[in-house]
């Protein structure tokens, strides 16, 4: 059963899975456990962040490309949301209606890039992909008619989802049971039914070809795969669970603007939490995104403490002031990269094999 | 080179480009205004996108943070500058010369410096994986940002452009700004250096080889850790002259300027093709054209017009105008 | 000056977390041409590669011409005079056969400065690449490649050259060429150090032979005894013949 | 009752306006230790300040905001820097039934039909810039070409200020990508517009952030050659020093420390120098005004800072500032101030262009619209 | 019964014509040795039968299809399989996963297994069963969970010809299979191919150096010089002939 669930891709390390499970307890009781709105809603950007980081993974981690367009999906799927509920007034079919029409505009966005794809070298399509996500980024500012512009749009959910909606008058271990909750284990089931399918498309026969195709393109169709047509797939799939998690962003915030979901911060962030979790592994997502929203979150505050630890070092304090937050993220950046070339996940699998199916340090074979 | 060999195609695309909006424009006034400035123009970004060519376009180094040593070479003029107010404030064009000389050899000296820790602590590991440069770079362009607010403050610092250098020369109706002229002069000069060092030397030939096969080169018997540095090096070095130009251009600079011209940068190596120092100049100079002809024809294209303008190209030639490698 | 130009002693390797090498005792006798056999996975070209500094020696020393080279880098390894086929050729594939032979060039800074006496001879041996000379060497064929390899190796004086299956690949007629060429080089006192799976080639040149398997050098001595005795060959044959 | 009173400031400490959040941090500070005479008491209680940093992101902003309701227990919330954030948080304040006093978001909706009745503004809003501007440049027989940012702040300006003109006439408006930076051809357009018009011509500067046009303007010698003068309105100091290159252009503007002659501007100007050496700026007057405005308040209520009780006591009410004596219309709850227009000197004991007044733009004397559906 | 045809195949790389104008025609249950010089156009001609590359002109023709023009996974698909001559595998995946990918991907319904994205590869445990068996056949079984970049060239060879074996294809066209393989590793790949001749309704084309190994298992040699078909036979005549003599194996040369 379990088995079936996971598509017999369990996480290979005991530890990982141990860390696995706590974190579902943990986000499945972060509302009782720890009180307050800020840790509700850091508990709900993970689950948002780990559906799109996932679909980010299919993309990188299994098929060896390299997007930077692909929070334009992401935000595609918030716009849709929000303008159908600016437009229509809350409401269900408002929700429905705007996440179709953007996993639509999504399908045909991503085919289109899909093949364009073909056409170039893979870092000249990263490059140009980061230019088209510019653009399209300025696009959806100027549009503001439809899209309230840099300023965004601010709407309403449905009743039920509303914080103003209480369906129980006495509150559950301290807890308020009013729509807000609600809306936190929506996106809670979403995200791990969510989840569940990424990680049975990545186990599947296909996903096991786009593995091949990341590996050695040439080969892979020179056994009779059509490149072409998995790429495309491929895209096109991770374009449509970004355009979801999107959506999920826009119901929790009830707000979407430019910077919340095309910036080129939140794809950074993205790349990131991949990089930490571990590429080609659906379960670092998870990993990643805990790591890296509780410590985007708290950052501050850490620094917060040190900086007024050590006052009296100016040039110190300076540098751990709490406004040089960034800095301290980029210092992660970077030694992640340096310590973690595998990723979280990649590292826990790694000490688990047995020695001699370790991956090695090998230069790749030259191809003709 | 061998003039027969030269690929004259992408190198008419510039004032076949100028001719052929020409009578669109109308007035020959303001054609030559638009042109000379655009064609200055192609300059600035060519010199601030020159140091990626090496970086990039010989060494395969995907450097997201170039950025940050244009914007360091940048913070360095202010402070230079700041401290020779007696010769920039005066008129004499000498005078403020010998202010923005210096100003710019420290900043490339600076810049080079810096260039130096960041090619051994953030680069040297991940030569040859791109995503991981992406990664990595991008960590150190956020640190370069920071520091930079640390030291000079997070707020836009003014950099004045030295008085002589300031105003604009006529032809007839058409006006020039003097600045563009200069950057006309300093493009040249970076321009023709790097394409003899390249054409000369077995510079250009031992890190291509390093790029698609370090271990065989040196098992040639070639250093090549020392000249990935030292091209990383000059790199940066040249980006901190980018940087002085840009801020002086700007006369204002912000610690995230290196970031907003990234991506500009990114698209003129892309279309001139990479590790081609002509092919980063005539991808400048068509940028700096295009911004200012559909700026003035069709203002709401203006803002996609590079990308426009970089679709086309790669339809044309998918490896851009003139590509070296593969 | 020591009778072997190249000495190993008790030389371990480990790449990552694997013991390769365990223990490589191979001397390179000065002016001759030794041939390194063994079956697959033996460990030879981990062998080349260790002398090279492409991996590092764990345990052991290299030495070449007397001095410890051990510790030294590839590129200083390379200056002392050592010339190295790697297995998978090392082709530039992006550049020109010309630019490739100048970069092999060490001395020469253009192809005007490259010994064209020495230019021709090579061209004499391989045709293929003063045919090709302007021509990306990544769209040359197998064959030619390996010539490509095997010339650039060859295109200025060094003391030692180091060869990973320089037949792999070739043609007859050309194996023969470079059978002649490997023969010339030796008269001019070049050490050449080859590992070879063509028993003719090897019997035709070798003048010392060691055979590897599982990381060690099994069997040494000298190529006629070897081929004058069958009983030897039978014993090493599945290992290396 | 508790002894306290928890303010949360909500401000861009990082982000692309870090400079201009903390100027409003530092006016906050110093306007409360002004209004309170150094206590940083009202009737009794304390007044606790919590900082919080948008980072110049919505989404975060309307997060750390309910997190200063809930969380933090804030009683009111100040800030924040930018439009964006601001309107993002209106909501909020209304979910939690709580007082958010916008300080120096300008956005005219935030007062306008994105309002709700939880929502004051000491901060002026784009309408009052606007008006001002036009206010300074409408004369007869006047051609105004139009430079402005392509997004809805630089058209809404254009829009504002185009309804506040009588006298003059806008032949052109050049709309440019907010990342321009190359302005010949946007100044050539100009020139082609304006050149032929007979009377005074004037290109009116409507931007914000990025790089300012004024180099680009001055470098084309429109004055000399075509007789045009340019027209912008304030900004921040560093800002300022391109306007050194136009001697004499007229503007209007929200704040320079030269201009208002008050005891509160007094105190701030005093202030600043002596903590910073350096005069305060634009935003530090309008963490100053609002400063000023809660401590008026909650004196009035004394001590009181439910929203029940500040709403009723702050409309219409009337404080002093930096810049005078401002009032919460009670209608949109937007501060009614004074404007300065002014003419640019060239001093060379100042980096800046300095702004000498020509006249001050009483409340009363501009017609700012109101907007919101109430 | 299936047989390949090339007709007038020819392909230019600007000024030089790597095969030029080759006819030729493949009957099942015979082995073609294919041989030549250096640079004659051996794997040229296989990269245009298998798609790899786009012919100048020409036609190839399998069972009567004409399959000019078709891309390189559909000639596979069709029945045409090859190994290649420089090891081109996947490097980073272990050595059973690059043989159950090449399983995969010719099992009856290639589409329906590769683009199932629903079912879990696992579950095709006749897959996994077919790729264990070729291993074994190979002798790389025991290396079966290593990563395919660690192996030593002999191996990565067999592993390259494993490939081709799994595609199960009509055509079977190896590359010098031998090549940097040792003497006693070598008959390993050779018994796979004396096995399949034995299968009488297989095609297979072998392009390889080593004469003793061409002597002992081809039915006919074609020998191809400066890209041209000039001789086609039984080998003992073809090795005979003067052309090959001289300009392959260098005799005359050497007797000079
Ligand atoms: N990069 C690597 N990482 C891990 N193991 C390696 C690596 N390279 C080689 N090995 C292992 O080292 C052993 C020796 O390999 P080596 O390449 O030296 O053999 P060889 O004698 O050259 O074989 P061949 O004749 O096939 O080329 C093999 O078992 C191989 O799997
Ligand atoms: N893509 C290409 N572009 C240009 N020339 C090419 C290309 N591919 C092959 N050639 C040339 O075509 C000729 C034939 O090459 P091919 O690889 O077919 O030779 P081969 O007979 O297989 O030789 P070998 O025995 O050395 O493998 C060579 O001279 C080669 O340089
Ligand atoms: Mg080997
Ligand atoms: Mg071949």
């Amino acid at each position: 059963m379990l088995s079936r669930l996971l598509s017999n891709d369990y996480p290979r390390s005991r530890v990982l899975a141990v860390i696995l499970v706590l974190l579902f307890v943990a986000l499945a009781l972060t509302p009782f456990l720890i009180p307050g709105v800020k840790a509700l809603n850091v508990a709900a950007k993970i689950l948002v962040f780990f559906v799109l980081v996932a679909s980010f993974d299919l993309l990188l981690g299994y098929t060896g490309i390299v997007s930077f367009a692909h929070t334009m999906f992401f935000g595609i799927g918030a716009y849709g949301v929000a303008i159908a509920s600016t437009r229509m007034g809350p409401g269900w079919s408002a929700l429905a209606l705007g996440t179709v029409a953007a996993l639509a505009l999504s399908f045909v966005l991503a085919l289109a890039i899909g093949l364009f794809s073909l056409r170039v070298r893979a870092i000249f399509f990263s490059m140009i992909t980061l230019a088209f996500a510019a653009a399209f980024q300025t696009l959806a500012s100027q549009l503001s008619d439809i899209t309230g512009g840099e300023d965004g749009l601010t709407f309403k959910m449905p009743e039920l989802l509303s914080p103003s909606y209480q369906f129980s008058e006495t509150p559950l271990f301290g807890v308020s049971l009013d729509g807000r909750l609600l809306c936190y284990y929506l996106l809670f089931v979403l995200c791990i039914v969510l989840f569940l399918a990424m990680l049975r498309v990545v186990n599947s026969p296909f996903g096991r070809v786009l593995q091949a195709i990341r590996e050695n393109e040439f080969r892979a169709e020179a056994i009779g795969y059509r490149v072409v047509v998995y790429r495309t797939v491929s895209s096109v799939l991770s374009a449509l669970f970004a355009t979801l998690a999107g959506a999920m962003l826009a119901i929790w915030l009830r707000y979407n603007g430019p910077d919340t979901t095309l910036s080129f911060e939140v794809m950074l962030d993205v790349l990131l939490i991949v990089v930490i979790g571990g590429m080609g592994t659906i379960y670092g997502a998870a990993i990643g995104s805990a790591l890296f929203v509780v410590a985007q979150s708290y950052l501050q505050d850490l620094l917060r403490l040190a900086s007024d630890a050590v006052a009296g070092l100016p040039w110190l304090a300076a540098l751990l002031s709490p406004d040089r937050w960034l800095l301290w993220l980029g210092v992660l950046f970077v030694l992640s990269v340096y310590y973690f070339p595998s990723g979280v996940v990649g590292r826990l699998r790694e000490l688990q094999l047995p020695r001699s199916a370790r991956p090695r340090a090998a230069r790749p074979a030259q191809t003709t | 080179m061998n003039l027969k060999d030269l690929d004259w195609k992408p190198l008419a695309l510039v004032p076949v480009l100028a001719l052929l909006v020409l009578p669109f424009v109308g007035s020959p006034s303001t054609w030559v205004t638009l042109t000379v400035a655009g064609l200055a123009m192609g300059m600035i970004i060519f010199i601030i996108a020159s140091g990626l060519t090496l970086v990039f376009g010989l060494m395969d180094v995907l450097n997201f943070g170039h950025g940050v040593f244009i914007a360091l070479g940048a913070f360095v003029a202010t402070s230079v500058l700041g401290a020779m107010g007696d010769y920039t404030g005066s008129a004499s064009l000498w005078r403020n010369l010998l202010a923005v000389l210096p100003a710019m050899v420290v900043a490339m000296l600076v810049a080079a410096a810096v260039g130096l820790a960041f090619e051994r602590f953030i680069v040297r590991p991940v030569y040859g994986n791109h995503l991981k440069q992406i990664l990595i770079t991008m960590g150190g362009m956020i640190i370069g940002e920071e520091l930079i607010k640390v030291i000079w403050g997070p707020q836009q610092i003014p950099l004045p452009l030295p008085e002589g250098m300031r105003g604009s020369l006529y032809f007839g109706d058409a006006a020039v700004e003097k600045y563009r002229l200069i950057a006309v002069v300093v493009g040249a000069i970076v321009f023709g250096v790097l394409l003899w060092t390249l054409a000369r030397t077995k510079i250009g030939l031992l890190i291509r080889a390093g790029v698609q096969d370090r271990e065989m080169v040196e098992s040639l018997g070639y250093r090549i850790r020392v000249l990935f540095v030292g091209v990383f090096v000059v790199g940066s070095a040249l980006a901190g002259l980018g940087g002085v130009m840009w801020g002086l251009y700007q006369q204002n600079v912000v610690p995230q300027m290196g970031a907003q011209v990234n991506v500009l940068i990114f698209m003129v190596l892309i279309i001139g093709g990479l590790g081609s120092t002509t092919g980063a100049l005539v991808g400048a100079l068509l940028v700096g054209l295009m911004a200012n002809y559909t700026g003035f024809l069709v203002p709401k294209a203006a803002l996609f017009s590079n990308i426009l303008l970089m679709m086309a190209i790669l339809l044309w030639r998918p490896q851009g105008v003139y590509a070296l490698a593969k | 000056m020591s009778e072997n130009l190249l000495e190993l002693s008790g030389v371990h390797t480990h790449i990552a977390a694997y013991h390769i090498l365990h223990g490589v005792d191979l001397v390179v006798p000065r002016g001759q041409l030794t041939m390194l056999l063994g079956r697959n996975g033996a460990g030879k070209t981990t062998t080349l590669r260790t002398i090279m500094g492409l991996w590092r020696a764990s345990q052991g020393r290299v030495t070449f011409g007397g001095q410890d080279i051990t510790q030294l880098a590839t590129p200083q390894i390379a200056g002392l005079g050592v010339a190295y086929v790697p297995e998978n050729m090392g082709i530039f594939a992006d550049l020109t056969v010309k630019e490739n032979m100048v970069l092999a060039a060490r001395g020469a800074r253009n192809v005007a400065q490259i010994d064209s006496a020495r230019l021709q001879w090579i061209f004499s041996l391989f045709p293929a690449v003063e045919k090709f000379w302007n021509h990306p060497a990544g769209k040359l064929s197998g064959g030619q490649k390996q010539m490509l390899a095997v010339s650039r190796a060859i295109v200025e004086p060094r003391e030692l050259l180091i060869i990973d299956e320089p037949s792999k690949g070739l043609a007859p007629a050309i194996i023969n060429n470079m059978i002649d060429a490997f023969a010339q080089l030796k008269s001019q006192g070049v050490t050449i150090l080859l590992v070879e799976q063509n028993i003719n080639f090897a019997k035709r040149l070798g003048d010392t032979v060691a055979v590897m398997d599982n990381g060690v050098v099994v069997h040494a001595g000298s190529m006629k005894a070897l081929a004058d005795d069958e009983e030897l060959q039978q014993s090493l044959l599945g290992l290396a013949l | 009752q508790s002894k306290e009173i928890r303010v949360a400031h909500i401000y861009s400490r990082t982000g692309p306006l870090e400079a201009y959040g903390k100027q409003t941090q530092t006016g906050l500070q110093m306007g409360l230790e002004y209004a309170t005479g150094g206590t940083m008491m009202v009737a009794g209680k304390k007044i606790v300040l919590i900082e919080k940093d948008d980072q110049g992101k919505p989404d975060l902003g309307k997060s750390l905001l309910a997190a200063a309701y809930s969380d933090d227990k804030a009683d009111i919330a100040v800030g924040p820097t930018s439009s964006g954030v601001a309107l993002a948080m209106l909501p909020v304040a209304e979910e939690y039934k709580k007082i958010l006093l916008v300080e120096p978001a300008v956005a005219d909706s935030i007062t306008g039909d994105k309002w709700n009745k939880y929502i004051f503004r000491t901060g002026r809003n784009s309408s009052q810039d606007a008006i001002s501007n036009a206010v300074a440049v409408d004369k007869d027989n006047v051609s105004v070409g139009m430079l402005a940012q392509d997004y809805a702040f630089g058209r809404d300006g254009v829009k504002a200020f185009k309804d506040a003109l009588h006298h003059a006439k806008i032949v052109h408006e050049e709309y440019l990508p907010m990342t321009t930076t190359d302005f010949t051809a946007g100044i050539q357009r100009l020139i082609a517009a304006l050149k032929d018009k007979p009377g005074r011509k004037i290109i009116e500067v409507v931007w914000a952030g990025g790089t300012p046009p004024f180099n680009a303007l001055a470098d084309a010698d429109l004055q000399k050659r075509y007789g045009i003068e340019v027209a912008t309105g304030g900004n921040i100091l560093p800002a300022m020093t391109a306007y050194k290159r136009f001697p004499g252009m007229e503007g209007a503007t929200y704040y320079y420390f030269g201009i208002p002659k008050n005891p509160a501007n007094e105190a701030l100007v005093s202030m600043h120098y002596k903590e910073f050496k350096t005069p305060p700026d634009f935003f530090t007057a309008g963490g100053f005004s609002a400063a000023m405005a809660l401590v008026t308040a909650l004196k009035k209520t004394n001590g009181d800072a439910s929203a029940a009780k500040l709403i009723p006591a702050m409309e219409g009410m009337s404080f002093d500032t930096p810049k005078g004596k401002m009032t919460f219309r009670k209608e949109d709850h937007q501060a009614m101030q004074s404007m300065y227009h002014f003419k640019i000197k060239v001093d060379p004991a100042f980096a800046w262009g300095v702004p000498e007044l020509v006249h001050e733009i009483k409340p009363e004397e501009m017609q700012v619209p109101i907007r919101n559906k109430r | 019964m299936t047989q390949l045809a090339t007709h007038d195949l020819t392909v230019r790389f600007g000024g030089h014509v790597a095969v030029n104008g080759v006819t030729c025609s493949f009957e099942p249950g015979t082995l073609t040795a294919i041989v030549g010089p250096n640079g004659a156009g051996k794997t040229t001609y296989f990269n245009l039968i298998s798609g790899q590359l786009k012919a100048t002109a020409g036609r190839v023709t399998l069972g009567g299809r004409d399959l000019t023009g078709t891309s390189a996974s559909a000639r596979t698909r069709a029945g045409l399989g090859r190994a290649f001559q420089l090891t081109n595998l996947f490097p980073r995946l272990t050595v059973l996963e690059n043989v159950r990918l090449a399983v995969q991907a010719t099992r009856e319904g290639t589409h329906r297994h590769g683009m199932n994205l629903w079912s879990v590869w696992s579950d095709h445990a006749d897959l996994v069963e077919r790729a264990d068996e070729l291993l074994r056949s190979i002798a790389l079984k025991d290396r079966e969970d290593e990563l395919v970049a660690s192996l030593p060239h002999g191996d990565q060879r067999k592993l390259e010809v494993a490939l081709l074996m799994a595609l199960e294809p009509q055509v079977y066209m190896f590359d010098e299979p031998t090549a940097g393989m040792n003497h006693a590793e070598a008959p390993v790949i050779l018994d796979l191919i004396r096995r399949l001749k034995a299968d009488k309704s297989k095609t297979i084309l072998l392009v390889e150096h080593k004469m003793d190994v061409v002597r002992e298992l081809a039915d006919r040699i074609i020998v191809l010089h400066n890209g041209t078909l000039v001789a086609d036979g039984k080998p003992a005549e073809v090795i005979a002939s003067p052309i090959v003599q001289e300009a392959y194996l260098g005799v005359t040369k050497e007797a000079a």
